[in-house]
């Protein structure tokens, strides 16, 4: 029986898919296009959603900057589970055109589990919806599961962060705490940078959040 | 529009500002340059606003001249009378690190100011706000000076996709693989070359060795 | 115009309803076609990619990493690395600068757009791109090269010479030598690809000195040049370039002109500057060490200059009366100034060489005593004798050599010739006695009656095409596919030359041995045939019986170990002697014998 | 899950409070901040905060080859990539002293003009995208999308189309292209009686978009408001007609201006310039087959290229105003410095406080889509 | 009655109203992707959409009363499901009437205030601020719609309201009786459905979907559900009070499609007022109507 509702849930987490609407990079340009007439992502399921609560999928287009990984990281961990993450354009991947810039973050992989990528600099929004389709069969065989992934290994990607953030880093969001939720507390889910953050928690002012 | 008077204008300029030097106007071509002593700036900007309508302040540049150690000001203005471009070039010492601002005179100011004061650390003195805009996170040295090596400071703080994908394990094992990665060839970075290597053997005696 | 004031209507949008009964403008769900000229992922044919990876130095992304293949074929002298690009997707932009720049117009992009992977399969990002695409489907090319985007100068820069009518009664030199505009446009074209410095024998720094004339900076050049070979005069103006064969931009358009970069580099700088340039070289002390060099020419005057750079005592004994070796007594001077040779071999003494003239070996010297007075011996005595058709009347006084006639040429400075000259063979040398010739009659008959005859087609003559060119522009007639037969002689006088047409030059194996059409008979009217057909050398008188018996020979040539030594510890062997007549082959090899020397003697210092 | 697992965050007991413009909000263009202080449905207070699309641009290009930063520059302005590489291009020509073919020069011209004419479709679609109507948006897009086709079939890429080397540009056209060209203008403007309907006579978008960000002219020139921006504020200034670039001069076309400098103005004066970009187009199709020549002036090998030193300001009308190039060479084969001048440095960040400031909550979005501010042309 | 067909029909309702208000929710997509000239949605998108949120695995709660807050919101319309008749059920119709029925819809915006003010997110506040306001600008040309229908029936129930428009044919429809009225209603419903030009609390440009804003998977569904309860709660009323009712569920649904078209395409064709121009519109057009059709009946 849980099988069969495990199957119905995939089957409709498939084909519904809110994208977060934050146009992190030069992608973003090519997602106007999906979304609307010519290309229609609404065929798919899929539709944009303004805010982290509401998406299923975090859009990565392009580069981010270091500053707006951190945004990124803030939205990631406020988006309910199961969530997918899409890395578009080559500077996902390998810093693309500006790896050699010191303000841009070179690989998203570092940072957070990614369940897809889509190559191009920028991708068609042809390639963009398959890979959207792409990553729909994936859910529904149940094989996009990266984001357990993050709980899993936290310490890894808090400590990719820390390095680029600095060690006061922090979020409002308890991971490790949603990780004992959730029942995915691995070995790499505590480790030394999960310690430096208890070290340095404190409690959040209002709208310090703003960074 | 009195397009006659802008040449006399210029002359006489020069007449009244001390060191203010035409080192080119081409009136086809709308644009003149003019380099100035630093300190006389804002009489020129305030005679160009008030007498020629050179209103609009289209761009203030830097320049880091790090060999000379100073930074080229490059302000950059339009006059919607004339249709002339007039690029005042001024010099500051690179050390000295501060001049003053022209925002009393021209607003747009505030936002090339603030840019060149995060980029290049030239602190402009009675400029609104002198706050971090783009580079609120960044905590290196202001990155645009000569002196920052952006490559170096990338490749102490990232890393890399280290791809093995099969068609390379194939070759591998084959005999080949990867020869020259990328970053050997930058012809970007190439570094004038210092010369030959006169102590060791002749090169194709070494190569005969392999 | 639509009006400021205008309120618009709360009617009018409702018209847009009518869009409830149009059709949809949405495309299918699959991938479209891009379009012709499209920037997808890259293609490669690699059986045109030569490897020079240009495609990796336009890209400033580092997205191109050059692997080697290894079941791809690699050939120096032709050019041709089994490297090919392979690309990262995490890195590329997809700009086709690396099409648009590449020199064999193998790298394309195709039409293909759509990849996607998972974190596991992100190795996909980084691959091979061939001649079908990244997942093996073939959709067709997209950005292709096309003559406008063509980043590339593929038109080498004329080089200015003396017209014809101007050069034929003289020796001077032809070639003009490049203006500096020239040369800066010339050494612009370098793509930096090295396959030059793979293809000489001497492995020259071209892309480095290329690169240093273009920055203007010539003395540095001249350091990279004379960083391999000492002999930059004569090489900047007579090398058999097989650096320009190999070179890659030469795929589709006329290659660098590297030898005449050199010669611009070296004529640029001042004689004394380039040898305080090259003394900066020199050791700072003696090792004691002392060698015998015979002969020379190139190649014991390079081996002489490397040991005497690292300190040894070079001792050259050279039987005739000036230095130079086949430079000087086989190459006209129009083509090669003796100034020049003479300004090389300076730069050699300057280093501290002693060149013995007029000492010939075997006569005033011997063998045995060279082996005893020095620690090394190495022999460097060149190819100076002509070989024979042997054809009938080929004994015939007036059947001469081209390499003696040469040789007379340089050391008389003039010789006589007759009205008619009949030259027997295709190659270079056959081309230099021609035109030598040519001038000579027109200095005293004031008209060329100069007949070149060879048994090659023209398209396969070895003489440089552009020697083949100038030789028939002065005059000289050109007779492709003639076999010799006889030399007609009547009462004692050279009469004519009688040739057959020739059908095929080799057999079916491949081994020598022409064929003739008789019926296709010429005679060819000569007071003089010179016979050009290759040289050998003859080292019995010099190097005495004994040691000619120890020796090994292999059809005339010493036979040696690679690094130039006999089966004699203290003898060493290099130059034409060994290899075969060419200048730049000559240099390499006295490098290579040098090296060896300098192992050897340093390692019997350290025995002691 | 339990709100326990997250920290608590307090907020002010005040009535006047922070809202956060971005840099992920739907009201906001790009990737981009405004952090607006309201009291009641007033903002008081508004700051820009950029930075979130920061490469460093500047100091890329210099550790570029100069045609390296061909394939760079497209990037500075997403939306309206194409007059960044004909600006860049005209700047290192001037400073090499590169005659452009005349051919070269009127192809050109019909890349910025089809850029524009997409930049104004999108912008339509975006501006009204912030008063809730969403049509506008999928039809701007999707006919936007035909403009691309014909990027895409005349340059390689749909966006980016890196198809100018300084010298000239890269590409002949393909075969038939004008024609193409000629259908997908007649198509669009076909369209424009839809969009009238749907759009420009909507009176209640009318209602919305008039006396909302008010740039009034003196206002406009002390804060550098340039571009479709400056005419909507009465001045008739255009960089193409008032310091030509290019073969402008030879072309017929009008600068549209309205008086009265708010959303709506501007947005008129986006709509005739859509126009006149249509004609000008036209004119260059007209005009194209009967100008031969080649496409690029040769420059030397690129790997080697030495630009000689100096210095030049190159200025193009974009569709979001004044873009300059500044570029100075050292005589090397990288720029000394580039200076990227994007009228949205202005726009985004100055102008946009100002006309937020005192307005409502409401219009903020739309105020900076009517401003057409492009965020990475701010951040570089 | 028996009292257990009672229940059934109790249950049944809310249920048919649920899959009837995603086919209309399906409907109002499609309508905006064929004005938006593109396909739209597939026909099980808006289930899939519920189902996928009530699967999420992160359900985040911002306190008791968000919970409740949102359970008010779908419950507000579950019960108001059982008092609307439909062909072959009337539920407690008989006994809530018309007027309990307002009061019933009112429930879910005020239950979304408080959901919403538990979330703390300024846009969210702002949002529900909006979703009042606007509430209370349609509500009351509701009421004098809803007064006026009741008054021309003379009576508050709304099965008698339909059976004696059913007995006085086509023309006896309130439509036709009342044709002010209908225009009002109609204004109203536009109002009450929140679409543009009056869709002001969700305005995703200025307020980031204001009371969504913080809403995530069953939260999120709950909203989607309730959206759904929405249309079809409103467009029967519609039906009900103006258009004759419904005889089968075949004319039903008919009509009810029918009238939800015209605010649901309009939505698609306007840019939304500010909310100072919706409370002065709605209180000025549709009042005006309103109140001229009050007096025309009276």
């Amino acid at each position: 029986m849980s099988r069969v509702f495990d199957e119905l849930t995939n089957f409709a987490r498939a084909r519904s898919l809110f994208i977060l609407h934050y146009c992190t990079g030069c992608g973003a340009i090519e997602l106007p296009p999906v979304m609307t007439s010519r290309f229609d992502m609404e065929r798919l399921g899929v539709s944009p959603m303004v805010t982290p609560r509401q998406a299923d999928i975090l859009l990565v287009t392009g580069y981010v900057s270091i500053k707006t990984l951190k945004r990124v990281m803030l939205t990631y961990e406020q988006m309910g589970s199961p969530k997918y993450v899409i890395g578009i354009c080559s500077c996902t991947v390998n810093g693309g055109m500006y790896w050699q810039s010191y303000a841009t973050a070179k690989r998203l992989d570092e940072y957070m589990p990614v369940d897809l990528y889509i190559a191009g600099c920028m991708p068609r929004p042809e390639a963009v919806i398959s890979g959207l389709r792409e990553l729909m069969k994936k859910i529904e065989q149940g094989e996009a599961n990266s984001w357990k992934e993050y709980y899993r290994n936290y310490d890894y990607y808090l400590g990719n962060q820390q390095h680029l953030f600095g060690d006061q880093w922090q979020t409002p969001v308890d991971v490790i705490g949603e990780a004992e939720h959730y029942g995915l507390v691995g070995d790499g889910t505590r480790g030394e940078h999960t310690a430096l953050l208890e070290q340095v928690q404190h409690p959040l002012k209002p709208l310090e959040m703003r960074l | 529009m009195n397009m006659d008077a802008f040449t006399p204008w210029l002359d006489a300029l020069c007449g009244r500002i001390d060191g203010m030097v035409v080192a080119c106007s081409d009136l086809a071509q709308r644009r003149s340059r003019i380099d100035l002593p630093s300190e006389e700036l804002t009489t020129l900007l305030e005679a160009a606003k008030g007498e020629m309508g050179f209103v609009h302040l289209s761009a203030i540049s830097c320049v880091d001249w790090i060999e000379e150690g100073e930074f080229e000001l490059v302000y950059h203005l339009w006059s919607y009378e004339q249709n002339q471009l007039l690029s005042i070039h001024i010099r500051v010492a690179r050390d000295l690190g501060r001049f003053q601002s022209v925002y009393d005179l021209y607003r747009p100011a505030g936002f090339f100011e603030r840019d060149i004061h995060e980029m290049y650390g030239l602190y402009f003195e009675g400029a609104p706000d002198m706050e971090k805009f783009i580079l609120t996170e960044w905590n290196g040295p202001p990155p645009m000076r000569k002196d920052f090596d952006s490559e170096a400071f990338v490749g102490e703080t990232f890393d890399w996709q280290q791809y093995n994908p099969e068609w390379l394990q194939e070759i591998v094992a084959a005999g080949g693989g990867v020869v020259v990665p990328p970053t050997e060839q930058r012809f970007s970075q190439r570094k004038k070359v210092d010369g030959p290597d006169w102590s060791g053997d002749h090169p194709q005696a070494k190569r005969g060795q392999e | 115009m639509s009006d400021y004031n205008d309120e618009g209507s709360l009617l009018r949008p409702l018209r847009a309803l009518s869009f409830l009964g149009r059709p949809a403008v949405t495309e299918p769900l699959e991938p479209r076609l891009a379009a012709e000229g499209y920037r997808g992922f890259h293609l490669n044919e690699h059986a045109e990619c030569v490897g020079c990876s240009s495609c990796q130095k336009i890209c400033d992304n580092a997205a191109i990493t050059m692997v080697e293949v290894p079941e791809l074929p690699n050939d120096e002298a032709k050019g041709i690395r089994n490297l090919r690009p392979a690309v990262d997707y995490g890195r590329c932009c997809w700009c086709a600068l690396c099409v648009d720049i590449c020199p064999t117009g193998s790298l394309s992009l195709s039409k293909e757009y759509v990849h996607t992977c998972t974190q596991e399969e992100i190795d996909s990002y980084f691959m091979l791109p061939n001649e079908t695409g990244m997942h093996g489907t073939f959709y067709g090319k997209g950005w292709q090269k096309t003559e406008t985007s063509d980043l590339l100068d593929l038109q080498r820069q004329e080089m200015g010479e003396r017209p014809a009518e101007l050069r034929v009664d003289n020796f001077d030199e032809i070639v003009d030598g490049f203006t500096p505009e020239q040369a800066m446009a010339e050494a612009s074209r370098c793509v930096q690809c090295g396959m030059c410095h793979d293809a000489c024998p001497t492995g020259m720094d071209a892309p480095e000195y290329i690169r240093s004339i273009y920055e203007g900076d010539l003395e540095q050049a001249v350091r990279w040049i004379y960083q391999s070979n000492p002999f930059s005069h004569v090489c900047g103006r007579v090398c058999t370039h097989r650096c320009e064969d190999a070179c890659s931009i030469g795929v589709r358009g006329t290659p660098l002109a590297i030898r005449w970069l050199k010669r611009y580099a070296m004529d640029g700088v001042s004689h004394q500057r380039i040898q305080e340039i090259t003394q900066e070289q020199r050791a700072a002390e003696s090792t004691g060490h002392t060698v015998a060099v015979v002969g020379a020419g190139p190649a014991g005057l390079t081996t002489a200059w490397d040991l005497a750079r690292k300190g040894h005592k070079v001792v050259v004994y050279e039987s005739r009366q000036q230095p130079g070796g086949m430079p000087r007594y086989g190459i006209p001077e129009y083509r090669l100034p003796y100034e020049m040779l003479d300004r090389d071999i300076e730069t050699i003494t300057a280093m501290g060489v002693e060149i013995r003239c007029g000492e010939e070996v075997g006569k005033q010297v011997t063998m045995e005593q060279l082996q005893q007075e020095y620690d090394a011996v190495v022999l460097a005595i060149g190819l100076h004798l002509g070989r024979s058709t042997r054809i009938p009347g080929s004994d015939h006084a007036h059947v001469r050599s081209a390499v003696e006639l040469l040789r007379q040429v340089t050391e008389e400075g003039t010789i006589e010739v007759p009205e008619e000259v009949v030259v027997i063979g295709g190659g270079n040398v056959a081309m230099d006695i021609a035109r030598t010739v040519a001038r000579l009659q027109r200095q005293q008959w004031g008209g060329v009656k100069t007949v070149v005859t060879a048994l090659e087609a023209e398209e396969n003559f070895l003489a440089d095409p552009a020697e083949i060119r100038e030789a028939a522009e002065e005059g000289v007639t050109i007779c492709p596919s003639r076999g010799p037969q006889e030399c007609v002689v009547e009462a004692g006088q050279l009469q004519s030359l009688r040739t057959w047409g020739v059908c095929s030059i080799f057999d079916q194996q491949g081994r020598f041995a022409p064929h003739y059409d008789e019926g296709d008979e010429q005679c060819h009217p000569a007071g003089m045939v010179i016979e050009a057909i290759g040289q050998m050398s003859n080292a019995d008188q010099l190097l005495g019986d004994m040691l000619t018996e120890r020796l090994e020979w292999d059809r005339g040539r010493l036979q040696v170990c690679e690094n130039g030594r006999t089966s004699e510890t203290w003898l060493w062997a290099a130059g034409d002697c060994v290899n075969g007549p060419d200048v730049v082959h000559a240099v390499a090899d006295g490098h290579r014998v040098a090296t060896s020397i300098d192992e050897v003697l340093r390692g019997a210092l350290k025995h002691a | 899950m339990r709100a326990e697992n997250y920290q608590q965050i307090n907020h002010p007991p005040s009535h006047a409070f922070e809202l956060n413009f971005g840099p992920n909000h739907p009201g906001i263009e790009g990737n981009y901040a405004l952090q607006v202080q309201v009291e009641g449905d007033t903002v008081v207070q508004a700051r820009a905060d950029g930075g979130y699309l920061h490469r460093g641009f500047e100091k890329l290009m210099e550790q570029r080859l100069w045609i390296q930063n061909i394939a760079l520059v497209p990037r500075i302005c997403v939306p309206d990539p194409s007059p960044m590489e004909v600006c860049y291009s005209m700047a290192v020509e001037q400073i090499a002293g590169i005659e452009v073919p005349e051919r070269a020069q009127w192809i050109r011209v019909m890349q910025l003009e089809l850029s524009r004419i997409a930049a104004h479709l999108f912008t339509f679609g975006g501006h009204a995208a912030t008063t809730g109507m969403y049509s506008p948006m999928f039809w701007g897009v999707a006919d936007r999308d035909l403009i691309l086709d014909l990027f895409e079939e005349f340059t390689g890429g749909r966006i980016y189309s890196i198809y100018n080397l300084p010298g000239g540009v890269r590409r002949e056209l393909p075969e038939g292209f004008l024609q193409r060209v000629t259908d997908t203008l007649d198509y669009i403007e076909s369209r424009l009686p839809d969009y009238d309907d749907l759009f420009f006579k909507n009176r209640v978008f009318i209602k919305r978009a008039k006396g909302v960000g008010v740039t009034e002219q003196a206002m406009a020139l002390e804060y550098g408001v340039t571009g479709p921006n400056l005419r909507a504020a009465g001045l008739p200034f255009d960089v193409r007609r008032d310091d030509p670039y290019l073969v402008y001069e030879q072309l017929e076309f009008e600068v549209p201006t309205e008086e009265a400098g708010d959303a709506w103005a501007r947005t008129l004066v986006r709509r005739s310039e859509l126009i006149e970009s249509i004609r000008i187009v036209r004119q260059v199709v007209a005009a194209l087959p009967d100008i031969g020549g080649p496409l690029r002036t040769p420059i030397p090998n690129p790997l080697a290229w030495r630009v000689p030193a100096g210095e030049s300001y190159a200025r193009v009308e974009s569709s979001k105003g004044e873009l300059a190039y500044y570029v100075v060479s050292d005589g090397s084969e990288k720029p000394w410095r580039v200076h990227v001048r994007g009228p949205s440095s202005m726009h985004a960040v100055q102008v946009l406080e100002e006309l937020v400031k005192g307005g409502r909550i409401e219009d903020v979005a739309q105020t900076m889509f009517s401003l057409d501010a492009c965020p990475p042309e701010v951040d570089r | 009655m028996m009292l257990s067909e009672l229940l059934l029909e109790l249950v049944l309702m809310p249920l048919v109203a649920f899959l009837v208000g995603l086919m209309m929710v399906l409907w109002m997509r499609r309508l905006g992707a064929r004005i938006q000239r593109r396909v739209g949605p597939p026909l099980l998108q808006p289930l899939y959409d519920v189902i996928k949120l009530f699967g999420k695995e992160t359900q985040i709660s911002h306190g008791i009363l968000h919970d409740i807050g949102i359970v008010m919101a779908m419950g507000g319309y579950i019960a108001a499901e059982t008092l609307l008749p439909v062909p072959g059920m009337d539920g407690i119709a008989a006994y809530g009437g018309i007027i309990t029925l307002t009061y019933l819809m009112m429930i879910p915006s005020l239950g979304l205030a408080l959901g919403v003010g538990q979330c703390a997110n300024p846009n969210g506040s702002i949002g529900i601020s909006r979703a009042l306001t606007a509430m209370l600008a349609y509500d009351i040309p509701f009421v004098i719609v809803v007064f006026g229908v009741a008054y021309h029936a003379g009576s508050a129930n709304l099965i008698e309201i339909i059976d004696a428009q059913q007995q006085a044919g086509v023309r006896g429809w309130g439509i036709f009786e009342m044709p002010l009225l209908a225009i009002a209603g109609l204004i109203t419903l536009q109002g009450s459905l929140g679409k543009q030009p009056f869709e002001v609390y969700v305005a995703p440009a200025e307020i980031a979907t204001g009371p969504m804003v913080e809403m995530g998977g069953k939260y999120l569904g709950g909203l989607f559900v309730m959206q759904a309860f929405q249309f079809y709660t409103t467009a029967v009323l519609y039906t009900a009070l103006f258009l004759g009712g419904a005889e089968s569920w075949t004319a039903l649904l008919l009509k009810s499609f029918l009238v939800l078209t015209i605010p649901l395409s309009l939505a698609y064709l306007f840019p939304r007022y500010r909310i100072e121009d919706l409370v002065r519109l709605l209180w000025k057009w549709p009042v005006m109507i309103g109140l001229l059709g009050v007096a025309f009946v009276l």
